[in-house]
């Protein structure tokens, strides 16, 4: 006979407000099988857990239910409270009383009674449920980093000095990502490149560290501890291991009229190049969109050129298969350029810049070695305006969020012009300057305090071009909501931070959720921030929101802490709730009638044929068999077995039909 | 009794990583919504077996919802692609044996959609008030007997 | 004797096939299927518009196993049900011998799957204009007319299973409605169990039914109870191109498209 | 195909030299027009701030008609009309309940999926894959298109491109020989709104297109909308005395400048009618 423990939690007043929980318990003290029924104000505090412990051992309870908050939250405590009083961990449900009933209903008889149902249906499926026991997996120790920016060198270098192998996959030929195009960063104003150079080299030359530069993923198959990642190596057309780096080949180079991505297009590169000459790896690769050769099939000055004779016009893509134990998602962002907007001139405007544009103006490797000059006319702005706000936090833009970074970086900005162009006037254009942050909040007085920076707050409603100035119509909301028009000699556009494109295609070939802006989901927002719903994959840096560098740092050592976690031992234990075929004695062996249309159904490839053979060796049947390995427990096969053979632990016909039976009870 | 206002019973079969998730956020935000509605918790939409639908009617539920992943969004890559397929084939057949599909909402609802949840509950449970307690079903358990026992 | 007639006996006397299965005069001017391994048996057979029963039900009988092959005679429904049954890995190429008789009256024998599945690919199910008119007549009523419809006929079904036992496709061991945990369909046949079994049959089914009617001809009610796989078939004709029994094709219910089209998912 | 035309009451009554043009170059162009019979006040003036009801039912019954002719598309040449029939097309379009009162006031069933053109859409698609065969005096001139208001907004209504920027008139003046200066002024507001009422806001606020067309060396300014004509050619003098200062600009419809270079006769465009004399060197 079951006897099960309800423990009815009143989470301080977060469910009893609206919820009678005293009701809750003497109802479930009446349901058939329960034995025991109480309600205390925080059932996951000691006092709370002693008392499932101490019930479970006198009371010698065979299943227990905690009403209380969404089992997303604290079955594994509860669980865990269950397992040191002996019982099966899995012998413990949760009746979500606070996330589905108390927190969304007004306080009434109907929410109680609600709560009563949901109490009676986790009682009435914990009564069928079974003891099961953990899976054991072993762990490949060799993380997969993908993405080369702050985030992901901060995570491969933590991992890799915590002794375990990392594998880091950049998409383009040099790691450093966009911290490598930034001028100073704010609130110290040191030099950005100053400080992340070390830390790319350090990447290059660990001993633990794999790189491929210029590659991308391409698939990832398997599961936590045990995923196969498969990587497209983009042929370079350089033998890495021969190129000297001498970069005599980009001096030679016919084709010089390429915009640089890294310079945001204000300055030019060749077809063979290296992005930036603190590189990593500092090899040149070849752009085969705007090679001569590859359009025309002649040129080869390169390969005349090479003293190494290291270009290699054939080489082809290469897929490489790496199994790796623990992913760490470092993709980083892109922002808006200055086209999508049109009430400030579509892009058509060369001195409307975006931020990361104005970056490379004001960084002494930049364009115009670090002077700030208009692109139209290479002369230096008397008049410049900063616009924050470009995009973000306007719904009409479809961008309800904050791009986070602008205000900082805004003042940066300003304060690098000021001390650039000393009688220069700079304005900026705010909604809200959000300075929130270690020296951030001292950083932006002091950018209108001592650099005479001027803040209007208030939207600029349109921007044009008039006889080589910029005009720029807006309002100054403390002034009245005056109308402002100030002629600009140039304007920076802080564009929204946005999910890079191809950021929904990675998620799903990594099976991690993405929310409606494309950026990657952690698994819950405030207290699993680095994880994703994917056991084993972990997030870092504004791939997952937009963060500064600190944060984004943070973020990637603390991906880095989870994936040592991981690695710390060599067998992994995971949960039981996966599918499995029945078998039962002879001449049936199972119900399975091994017609394998499931095997289709399955995503992960997990189900197997298996023949079931007499003594002799001979084939008496061949019926399914779920590979516990493989399984992820999504329970397709289940629903789609038309003989039932196959059943799901945690989620079993007989669990999931009493609940259906239990909540549509007695009305 | 009778004068009672008619207050729906609604089933919801949801998949752990995004509905039942969002119903969590919808929580966490706390919107509220009707409490008609209480939810059974799935693995994967690809679990529900469409079994259970019949069984939830059989048993008096007025109506169901059935949530799950957006298309390319499941946790498990391609359980809600089976799903859907498997609604596709299931609502066409209840309605050609004359059971009304409208009392069952299929939704896509994910695990940042807490207010979508809060509304879809809402809507469905405002459409079965219109469309009365569902009964027919239900009642089939017993309609040999009463054929009999009226002749 | 005729020309499936000699094949079949040729097929015995050689050695080639240990049995034949196929149709022979019953009782009542019936016809009955008929199972024998001697030769001169062979002049027993007959074919016409009577045989409508689906004798590949047989082939996954225990009971008619035997050491040699077994060669069977073939309606086109009977092939389609053999190439479904082997796509589902519940028959082996090696002990069947199809001598099939197309609509048109020709007599082909298979000696491989390769060649049938060739065949019936070259096929396709068409529901008949007949079963079509009274499909959408039920599609035509108002839901509450259709409701009443199907309540009134399947309120006759006492749950004698032979539509089940009819069924080439339902040869599971053990059938869900035996299941008893849980209980997924009650064991009397009151109406609401009736319309779970017909329900649930009709999803088992799904893009596996090959449209032989053997079920419907089985019942001892007539209940029209093969509209429900029927309509289902011309619906995956609009839903997803339809199907058609295949070797190498999936099953409609365990395949997807990413852009599967539906207009009721909020 | 046919194509349906509804004049409202500008093209008869304040404006009739835009009219005279759309026709003058459809029948040079071999192009019919079928008019939508028994047509109403688009009630784009009072009607849609005083009386929600009637400003929907107005331009509802004008679709009825439509569709009762036949026509699948209806040509809108003023502006105020067609962003009136796509503003009505679009909210009860949307809304059952809506739909069923208009029927009843309107004591016929809604329909109203006739589509609808501006001046813009139409010569984009139906005028200007004619013209390079048929300019005979190609317009070799600066000119400034005006669009205004009410040919791009609400941009997602009337799923207008480049809403800040349009560029369909500019590609047709280019095609014509003018070359059509960028500038910043194409959609912003002529002061219609205030046409009687506040002529002080007109002077400044058409005074403003007047002055940056001008200054970027502009010869002409090319409309479509007879609210925008009005205010810069009628007001003209206003905005002169207003600004302090005169302006050398004529103001001419797309339409009779797509005349002139077809070699059509300046007064059988309406050219004459203008307050501001148009004498482009052609």
């Amino acid at each position: 006979m079951a006897r099960i423990g309800v423990f009815v939690c009143h989470c301080g007043e977060n469910i009893s407000a609206t919820v009678e929980c005293d009701k809750v318990a003497q109802a479930a003290a009446g349901f058939p099988g329960v034995v025991h029924s109480i309600d205390y104000k925080y059932m996951c505090s000691d006092p709370g857990q002693n008392m499932i412990r101490e019930a479970i051992r006198e009371k010698n309870l065979t299943g227990v239910v905690v009403a209380s908050c969404s089992p997303r939250m604290h079955e594994p405590t509860f669980r865990q409270a269950c397992s040191e009083a002996g019982l099966n961990p899995f012998l413990c449900e949760m009746a979500n009383l606070r996330e589905h009933c108390s927190w969304v209903h007004e306080k009434g008889e109907a929410t109680t009674k609600k709560a009563i149902d949901l109490v009676r249906m986790m009682v009435e499926k914990v009564k069928r449920n079974q003891p099961l026991y953990p899976i054991r997996v072993p762990v490949t120790k060799t993380a997969l980093v993908v993405g080369g920016g702050i985030a992901g060198i901060q995570a491969a270098l933590d991992i890799a000095n915590g002794g375990n192998k990392v594998i880091m996959v950049e998409r383009e030929p040099s790691i450093g990502g966009h911290m490598s195009q930034l001028s100073e960063t704010f609130p110290t104003l040191d030099c950005s490149q100053c400080i992340l150079t070390p830390r790319m080299v350090e990447v290059a030359q660990h001993p633990n560290i794999t790189l491929y530069t210029y590659a991308e993923l391409i698939g990832l198959d398997g599961f936590i501890g045990n995923f196969k990642a498969k990587i497209r190596k983009k042929a370079k057309s350089v033998d890495e291991k021969i190129c000297t780096g001498c970069a005599l080949c980009t001096t030679k180079c016919p084709q010089k009229k390429i915009p640089s991505e890294f310079n945001e297009g204000l300055g030019k590169r060749t077809a063979i190049y290296v992005p930036f000459p603190q590189a990593v790896p500092n090899k040149p690769v070849i752009d085969k969109d705007h090679c001569t050769y590859y359009k025309t099939g002649k040129c080869k000055i390169c390969e005349k050129v090479c003293p190494a004779q290291a270009i290699r016009f054939d080489q082809p893509d290469e897929i490489v298969e790496v199994a790796v134990g623990a992913v760490v998602i470092a993709t980083g962002f892109t922002i808006h350029q200055t086209g999508f907007f049109p009430e400030y001139g579509y892009g058509r405007y060369p001195d409307v810049l975006t931020g990361l544009q104005f970056e490379r103006l004001a960084s002494a490797s930049g364009p115009t070695l670090g002077e700030i000059r208009r692109p139209s006319d290479g002369k230096i702005p008397e008049t410049i305006v900063f616009i924050s706000c470009a995009g973000s936090r306007d719904p009409a833009k479809g961008i309800e969020y904050c791009s986070k970074i602008c205000c900082m970086y805004i003042a940066k900005h300003a304060m690098l012009y000021q001390h650039k162009v000393h009688h220069g006037k700079s304005y900026v254009f705010y909604m809200d300057i959000r300075a929130g942050g270690k020296m951030y909040e001292e950083f932006v007085r002091r950018a209108i305090t001592e650099d005479q920076v001027n803040y209007v707050r208030g939207r600029v409603s349109k921007i044009y071009e008039r006889d080589g100035k910029l005009i720029v119509k807006g309002v100054d909301t403390l002034m009245g909501a005056e109308a402002v028009e100030i002629e600009a000699d140039m304007v920076v556009l802080a564009t929204a931070g946005i999910a890079n494109p191809g950021a929904e295609e990675l998620a799903q070939t990594l099976h991690v959720s993405y929310d409606g802006h494309h950026f990657f989901s952690e698994a819950h927002p405030k207290l699993r921030p680095v994880e994703t719903n994917t056991a084993g994959i972990f997030l870092a840096g504004a791939c997952q929101a937009l963060k500064d560098i600190p944060e984004s740092v943070a973020q990637a050592s603390g991906a880095a802490g989870k994936v040592n976690i991981l690695f710390s031992k060599s067998e992994l234990t995971r949960e039981p709730l996966i599918a499995v075929v029945n078998r039962s004695a002879p001449p049936e062996y199972s119900t399975c009638v091994g017609c394998f249309l499931c095997q289709p159904a399955c995503p992960y490839q997990a189900i197997e044929k298996e023949e079931i053979k007499d003594r002799s060796g001979k084939v008496i049947k061949t019926v399914a068999r779920v590979n516990p390995g493989l399984c992820q427990g999504c329970g397709t096969c289940v629903a789609f077995c038309r003989s039932k053979s196959i059943d799901i632990q945690g989620y079993t016909h007989e669990q999931v039909l009493a609940e259906v039976m239990a909540v549509l009870e007695n009305d | 009794m009778e004068n009672k206002i008619f207050e729906p019973k609604i089933v919801a079969f949801v998949c752990n990583w995004c509905t039942y998730a969002g119903a969590d956020l919808t929580g966490t935000s706390r919107i509220k919504y009707a409490p008609n509605v209480k939810i059974v918790r799935f693995p994967c939409t690809g679990r529900i077996d469409f079994m259970l639908l019949l069984k939830a009617f059989g048993e008096g539920a007025d109506g169901i919802i059935v949530s799950g992943c957006h298309p390319n969004d499941c946790h498990y890559t391609s359980g809600n692609f089976h799903a859907r397929r498997r609604w596709i084939s299931f609502r066409s057949l209840l309605d050609f044996l004359g059971i009304d599909t409208g009392r069952i909402t299929f939704s896509w609802v994910s695990a940042a959609e807490g207010a979508k949840w809060a509304a879809l509950v809402n809507d469905t449970v405002s459409r079965i008030k219109e469309l009365g307690p569902y009964t027919d079903y239900e009642k089939v358990a017993r309609y040999y007997e009463e054929e009999v026992n009226h002749e | 004797m005729n020309e499936y007639q000699t094949i079949a006996a040729g097929l015995l006397s050689s050695g080639t096939a240990a049995m034949v299965i196929g149709y022979s005069e019953g009782s009542a001017k019936r016809v009955r299927p008929v199972f024998f391994t001697r030769p001169e048996e062979a002049s027993t057979l007959v074919f016409d518009s009577r045989c409508v029963q689906n004798i590949a039900v047989y082939l996954t009988k225990k009971e008619i196993r035997t050491e040699g092959k077994i060669a069977i005679i073939a309606s086109l429904p009977v092939m389609r049900s053999i190439i479904q049954l082997a796509s589902e890995h519940q028959l082996s190429e090696e002990k069947i011998i199809v001598i099939g008789i197309t609509p048109s009256g020709e007599v082909k024998q298979f000696n491989g799957f390769d060649a049938l599945d060739a065949y019936v690919s070259s096929t396709t199910i068409e529901i008949e204009a007949r079963y079509r008119e009274k499909i959408e007549q039920v599609e035509k009523m108002t839901l509450t007319e259709r409701w009443n419809f199907w309540k009134n006929e399947l309120s006759a079904c006492f749950k004698c299973y032979a539509c089940r036992a009819a069924c080439p496709m339902c040869y599971c061991t053990r059938c869900t409605v035996e299941m008893n945990q849980p209980q997924w369909i009650p064991v009397p046949s009151h109406t609401l169990g009736n319309f779970e079994w017909h329900i649930m049959r009709a999803m088992h089914l799904a893009g596996r039914c090959v449209d032989c009617n053997a079920c419907a001809e089985a019942c001892p009610l007539g209940i029209p109870f093969n509209l429900l796989t029927k309509q289902m078939i011309l619906q995956f004709k609009k839903d997803f191109g339809g199907y058609n029994p295949s070797l190498k094709g999936l099953n409609i219910l365990s395949s997807y498209l990413p852009d599967d089209k539906e207009n009721f998912i909020q | 195909m046919n194509i349906g035309f509804y004049p409202g009451c500008s093209m008869q009554g304040s404006s009739p030299e835009y009219n005279e043009s759309v026709q003058a170059i459809c029948s040079a162009l071999g192009i019919s027009l079928i008019e939508v019979s028994d047509w109403n006040c688009c009630g784009a003036t009072a009607a849609h701030n005083l009386n929600r009801e009637l400003s929907l039912a107005l331009p509802a019954r004008i679709l009825a008609h439509a569709a009762a002719d036949g026509l699948e598309e209806v040509l809108v040449p003023c502006a105020a009309c067609y962003n009136r029939l796509k503003m009505v097309q679009h909210e009860i379009g949307a809304d059952r309940k809506l739909q069923d009162s208009i029927s009843e006031i309107l004591d016929e069933p809604y329909q109203g999926n006739a589509r609808i053109l501006s001046i813009l859409d139409f010569l984009e698609r139906d005028v200007e894959p004619l013209l390079a065969e048929k300019i005979m005096k190609p317009l070799k001139q600066k000119i400034a298109c005006y669009y205004g208001c009410l040919l791009v907004r609400p941009q997602n209504i009337l799923d207008a491109k480049r809403h800040e920027d349009p560029q369909s008139m500019d590609h047709i003046m280019q095609l014509l020989g003018a070359e059509a200066i960028d500038w910043a002024f194409k959609t912003e507001c002529c002061g219609a709104g205030l046409s009687v009422s506040k002529t002080g806001v007109v002077a400044e606020l058409s005074g403003r297109i007047l002055d940056d067309a001008a200054h970027r060396g502009a010869k002409a300014i090319i409309v479509a909308c007879p609210m925008c004509h009005s205010n810069l050619d009628m007001r003209r003098k206003a905005i002169e005395q207003h600004r302090n200062k005169d302006f050398d600009l004529p103001v001419m419809y797309i339409t009779q400048a797509i005349g002139l270079a077809l070699g059509i006769d300046p007064v059988k465009l309406g050219l004459k009618r203008h307050f501001v004399p148009v004498n482009l060197e052609l």
